[in-house]
């Protein structure tokens, strides 16, 4: 195993699919959704809206930021990592490579990784600045709402990229299948009683907010959970890197036929 | 044994116009539509779900809602069900994104531009196929509801009442569903992969619905509900009604509801237009 | 006259995809060649009106293409690419295409079977087009063009992909299509036999330009006095023999090139049996189409690069 | 095993569709050309030797190895998919150069290598503008450009010609040529029958799954007994010719389709072009035209697939 031939395969696959992520169309969509937080909290300011504080900024954020943009950017960009390619049909460029099916799949996963945290973090990071300064306050006063939510948005975009890209190797419309998971059973599953919400990534993402954000500023004060942030981060890290292993695994088994004729 | 060209005679029939053309598209297309699968379980689970609720909130609106009166007004409360943005959202998604997109991904849109029709017959006829789906969904649980109200109370709810209540459930209903064709396939013209038409359906009727009404209540400026169509639709439907409004004025509201849907199918006419499917 | 332009050009950004055209095509069987890019289904489209000229004129069976569709009226179109509708079934395909041609509901069924049975699509026209083989997608392709009854067919690549046994039967069902009353076919395609074998005139596009159009029998009377020959074993020893006996022959890709004399054929049979050769092939130098279409093609790379 | 790719009754099956019955042959020297009907099991014999397919019975190998997620092996290849999607929005250059670094290659090496393979295909002038506005002709060039800018051992090709013009596929034909006079093998399938005559002899004629015949074109055509092999020639005394030829025992039958024409009808090709000479100078008989109309892969293919 030469690991100077490995690291280049690795920067290249890697930086292609950076490339095919943010340089399409597809990055328009994609980043004009993850700019609406920035957009939200500037026309805010700019309407000197009287109540509007870091609190207000957290009610807003959690719905809209974690469970819209979030799940659509992460959505959209981890379905295009395989599955696109297979539709495609420029996957046999790749195959007939040197390069292993799980090695292509782990740098695919780096590559959207770091893709999704390009278009995710810099907004949100600025929209929390308009906040600070809006409310006269030094932007280091509330670090802990700032590391809650970069915290949420790395973990969450792992684990929900994990997921999609899990399930576009197993389906063939991944789409349909993370549209119904994302936007429906992610929202809907809080609201049910029992250890159900348990098995839902939006679970762990608030109990980390929970913990990590001082109580007196915090909306989710009072959420049922009954791990700690640092439990939860760790589920969400072994269970995105297990989905991953997963994906590699059953795209290491899956032949690529072409249509008869 | 193979007839060959020539025994076979010349049709010599003229053809029909450019509305029996379109007409075609628009039969064929709902036909296919009702024999798919996933599009009968959404309308039937979506009517079905959208009036049985709207029902509901009738028979027990006297205790629900205490001083509500029991005229016309009351029926805004069906109009303004949460079911209907939802299973909107999910029609125009699963049926409204591949009703373009589709045409591209096979470039059989190629197919219907060698026929003798315009861009503008091909939208109209897509428009006609999409539009009465969603309106099973804003209009017809308006209707059933309107009915059976007047019907289970003859009392309360004079017939008067109830024929008013349909006519501006319809008009209401109507208003929705051209909002929510427009868009969807403006979304559906815009790529090859209708799964992204359709995740900008989601992404966009609830990335616009739910940070609006947080917002508005939380900071007392109702203005900015302007930004989220659901809320446009609802100031409209109360004041047509004669409901007490939702903070914004209803005028302001309808003009942006049309205006985004006749800019919506004005961009994809353009986008149509401008689509070369380049062979070389 | 099939098609007349005057001065058309299409630009594509920077391209000059076609460049102020003139021609003038008769009716019948029109070969329509050209290298990649050289603005074949450029052309092809603004006739169809899909697409509007930079500039220039153009008239189809007589009508400008400014009217767009009563011009599509009169014309079947067969893509060069896939464009079916896969999740319907071949009749059905056919027949909503019949439809929005024009046709009622009644007579565009009657018609789809008619159509479906010349080209060759039995029972398969029942089942759904996904399900398709390449050899039977371009049958439906073609039947989709014919239903109507246009008086101009554009075929555009029917044969490409096809296995030697479909390209034979597409090449039946177009020739017997361009031999019928009343019908006009313009066919593109980079296999050139095939358009030898269907078309009477061809037009040669590049760069946007007509460099070459004419009666195909005039275009290819090549040099009949030279003779090729095709010899198995010492084709130097060969040429210089036939040299020694005073013929100019020289060797090129495709056989030795001999000008015709009283006495070569013998003089062939004599070397070859001194030599032990095998003459395996001698015949008249015929030109075939892709030969002078390969001689303009280079002429005007050079002129052009 | 002397044979670049061996396969030895191999099966493959898509549920209920067939992709390969019981496949046995040896082949792959020089360049081979692979002939048969739509759905022949072309594709699938192609996806198993590159290792995106696994057999589902028998065992096939190329240069030797088992190409199933046979990483090391993929160095030696080079294929070229049927289909003509490719990244649309990378340039020329940087769609092979791209694959160049997944071979391993440095990034300055690979920028070199990527512009002479684009020449040697005659790309270079579409070199740097976006894929998505190729034509169908240019697509195949880029294909077969990152096919062989890694000097691989063998270059597998699906339908490389198709949809190019005739100066491309002039172009295409050579550059494989040239590929195989430095050494190296070539796999291709084409519809085109007289276009791979020009290149090579050697053909692999594949039909519902199996290899029917794998060698020489006229070897082939040769056994093919049931179709004795045909001669027309012209001259003006066609009786007297036939009764010459007709002291060879292998000549079969005699025809005299139209004036001046003699279609004759033998076993054995080979005996009857080498003796030929012979008779035509001793009986003095003027043959102005000789030829044989179906010594060609068409007739193999019409007479074998029908």
């Amino acid at each position: 195993m030469d690991w100077t031939g490995s690291f280049r395969k690795a920067w290249v696959v890697t930086a292609l699919t950076l490339r095919y992520l943010l340089t399409t169309r597809r990055a328009i969509a994609t980043v004009l959704l993850a700019l609406v937080p920035l957009i939200l909290t500037l026309s805010l300011a700019a309407a000197r809206v009287a109540t509007f504080d870091v609190m207000l900024f957290q009610q807003l954020m959690i719905p809209l930021f974690l469970q819209v943009v979030l799940i659509f950017v992460t959505l959209v960009n981890a379905t295009a990592l395989i599955r696109e390619e297979i539709d495609d049909n420029t996957l046999p460029f790749l195959l007939t490579r040197p390069i292993s099916k799980p090695a292509l799949v782990a740098y695919k996963y780096i590559g959207y990784l770091v893709a999704v945290l390009v278009v995710l973090i810099p907004p949100i990071v600025v929209a929390y600045g308009v906040t600070e300064a809006y409310g006269g306050l030094a932007f280091t006063t509330d670090l802990d709402v700032l590391g809650g939510f970069l915290a949420t948005t790395i973990l969450g975009s792992a684990t929900y990229g994990a997921l999609f890209l899990f399930i576009s190797v197993l389906v063939r419309r991944p789409l349909a299948v993370g549209l119904l998971i994302g936007f429906v059973w992610e929202s809907v599953v809080d609201s049910i009683p029992g250890d159900v919400p348990k098995v839902s990534v939006i679970h762990y993402l608030k109990t980390i907010l929970k913990d990590v954000i001082a109580i007196a500023i915090n909306p989710l004060g009072q959420y049922r959970t009954d791990v700690s942030a640092g439990v939860a981060a760790g589920v969400l890290v072994t269970v995105s890197i297990a989905l991953v292993i997963l994906a590699a695994f059953v795209f290491q088994q899956m032949e690529f036929r072409q249509k008869a004729g | 044994m193979s007839i060959s060209l020539p025994t076979y005679s010349r049709l010599e029939i003229p053809l029909l116009g450019r509305r029996e053309r379109v007409w075609a598209i628009i039969a064929t297309g709902l036909r296919r539509e009702f024999r798919r699968p996933a599009a009968i379980v959404v309308i039937a689970i979506g009517v079905a779900f959208t009036t049985i609720t709207s029902i509901v909130l009738v028979l027990f609106a006297s205790f629900l809602l205490p001083g509500q009166p029991l005229n016309l007004s009351f029926f805004a409360l069906p109009a303004s069900n949460g079911f209907v943005l939802f299973f909107v959202s999910l029609m125009a998604a699963i049926i409204g994104s591949g009703l373009i997109a589709d045409d591209l991904h096979s470039m059989a849109f190629t197919l219907y531009l060698s026929r003798p029709i315009t861009h503008l017959d091909y939208l109209l006829a897509k428009a006609v196929i999409l539009a009465p789906l969603v309106s099973m969904i804003t209009v017809l649980p308006l209707v059933i509801t309107a009915l059976v109200a007047a019907f289970l109370f003859p009392l309360v709810f004079s017939w008067g009442v109830a024929l008013q209540a349909i006519g501006l459930s319809v008009a209401v209903g109507l208003l929705l569903a051209l909002f929510n064709t427009s868009v969807a396939l403006f979304l559906s013209s815009l790529t090859r992969r209708k799964g992204l038409a359709a995740a900008g359906m989601f992404g966009g009727n609830f990335g616009l619905f739910i940070p609006a009404s947080i917002l508005a209540s939380a900071i007392g400026n109702p203005n900015l509900l302007y930004l989220s169509p659901w809320n446009d639709y609802l100031a409209v439907a109360s004041a047509a009604f004669g409901a007490p409004g939702i903070g914004i004025d209803w005028p302001g509201a309808l003009a942006i509801l049309l205006g985004v849907t006749v800019l919506a199918a004005l961009v994809t006419y353009l986008r149509m237009k401008s689509v070369e499917v380049i062979t070389g | 006259m099939l098609v007349e332009t005057a001065g058309l050009t299409k630009v594509f950004g920077e391209v000059r995809a076609v460049d102020d055209l003139t021609v003038k095509i008769p009716d019948g069987a029109i070969g329509l060649v050209g290298p990649n890019g050289a603005g074949k289904t450029t052309f092809l489209r603004l006739l169809l009106s899909l697409v509007r000229p930079t500039a220039g004129t153009a008239k189809v069976l007589g009508r400008d293409i400014e009217d767009g569709v009563p011009v599509r009226e009169r014309i079947g179109y067969m893509p060069e690419h896939d464009c079916l509708i896969p999740d319907m079934t071949g009749v059905g395909l056919v027949s909503y295409m019949a439809r929005i041609s024009g046709l009622d509901r009644d007579t565009a069924m009657s018609r789809s079977h008619d159509v479906l049975q010349f080209v060759g699509v039995d029972e398969e026209r029942y089942r759904k087009v996904a399900e398709y083989s390449t050899g039977m997608k371009q049958k439906i392709k073609l039947a989709q063009a014919m239903v109507h009854d246009p008086q101009l067919y554009v075929f555009d690549e029917p044969t490409t992909g096809l296995d030697p046994r479909g390209r034979e039967e597409m090449l039946d069902l177009v020739g017997t299509i361009a031999k019928s009353p009343g019908r006009n076919v313009i066919l593109s395609s980079h296999l050139l036999p095939d358009v030898e074998t269907i078309c009477k005139y061809v037009v040669i596009l590049d760069g946007g330009h007509q460099i070459a159009a004419g009666e195909l029998s005039q275009l290819l009377t090549g040099a009949t006095d030279r003779l090729r020959i095709d010899v198995r074993g010492d084709r130097d020893a060969f040429v210089r023999l036939l040299k020694d006996a005073g013929f100019d022959a020289d060797a090129g890709p495709s056989g030795l090139h001999v000008s015709r004399k009283p006495g070569l054929e013998a003089a062939v049979f004599e070397t070859a049996k001194s030599l032990g050769a095998e003459v395996r092939y001698m015949g008249k130098e015929i030109r075939s189409l892709e030969e002078l279409f390969l001689e303009l093609v280079a002429r005007t790379e050079k002129r052009g690069a | 095993m002397n044979g670049v790719v061996e396969a030895a009754a191999v099966s493959k099956w898509y549920g209920e569709v067939l992709g390969l019955n019981a496949f046995t042959a040896s082949f792959g020297k020089g360049i081979t050309g692979l002939v048969g009907p739509n759905g022949a099991g072309k594709s699938t014999l192609f996806k198993l030797l590159i290792g995106q397919l696994h057999s589902d019975q028998g065992k096939i190998t190329l240069l030797g190895e088992d190409p199933w997620n046979n990483v090391p092996l993929k160095r030696r290849l080079g294929y070229c998919p049927e289909q003509n999607q490719l990244y649309g929005w990378l340039t020329g250059q940087q769609f092979v150069e791209t694959l160049l670094r997944l071979d391993g290659m440095p990034a300055a090496s690979a920028r070199t290598e990527a512009t002479a393979a684009l020449k040697v295909v005659g790309l270079s002038s579409a070199a740097h503008r976006p894929t998505r506005g190729y034509s169908r002709g240019m697509r195949q060039r880029a294909k077969l450009a990152q096919a062989l800018a890694h000097h691989p051992e063998i270059l597998i090709l699906d339908e490389p010609l198709s949809g190019a013009d005739p100066a491309g596929r002039v172009h295409i034909l050579r550059t494989i040529s040239d590929f195989a006079k430095d050494g190296g093998h070539v796999l291709m399938s084409t519809h085109v029958l007289y276009e791979i005559e020009r290149v090579t002899n050697n053909i692999v004629l594949i039909h519902n799954g199996k290899a029917i015949a794998a060698g020489n074109i006229h070897a082939i055509r040769a056994l093919i007994d049931t179709h004795p092999h045909a001669v027309r020639i012209e001259t003006s005394k066609p009786r007297q010719l036939a009764q010459a030829l007709a002291r060879m025992e292998h000549v079969v039958s005699f025809e005299f389709p139209v004036a001046d024409t003699l279609l004759v009808r033998t076993r054995k090709p080979d005996a009857f072009y080498k003796e030929l000479p012979q008779i035509v100078s001793d009986t003095k008989l003027d043959v102005r035209g000789l030829e044989s109309p179906d010594d060609s892969l068409d007739a193999v293919f019409r007479y074998l697939v029908g």
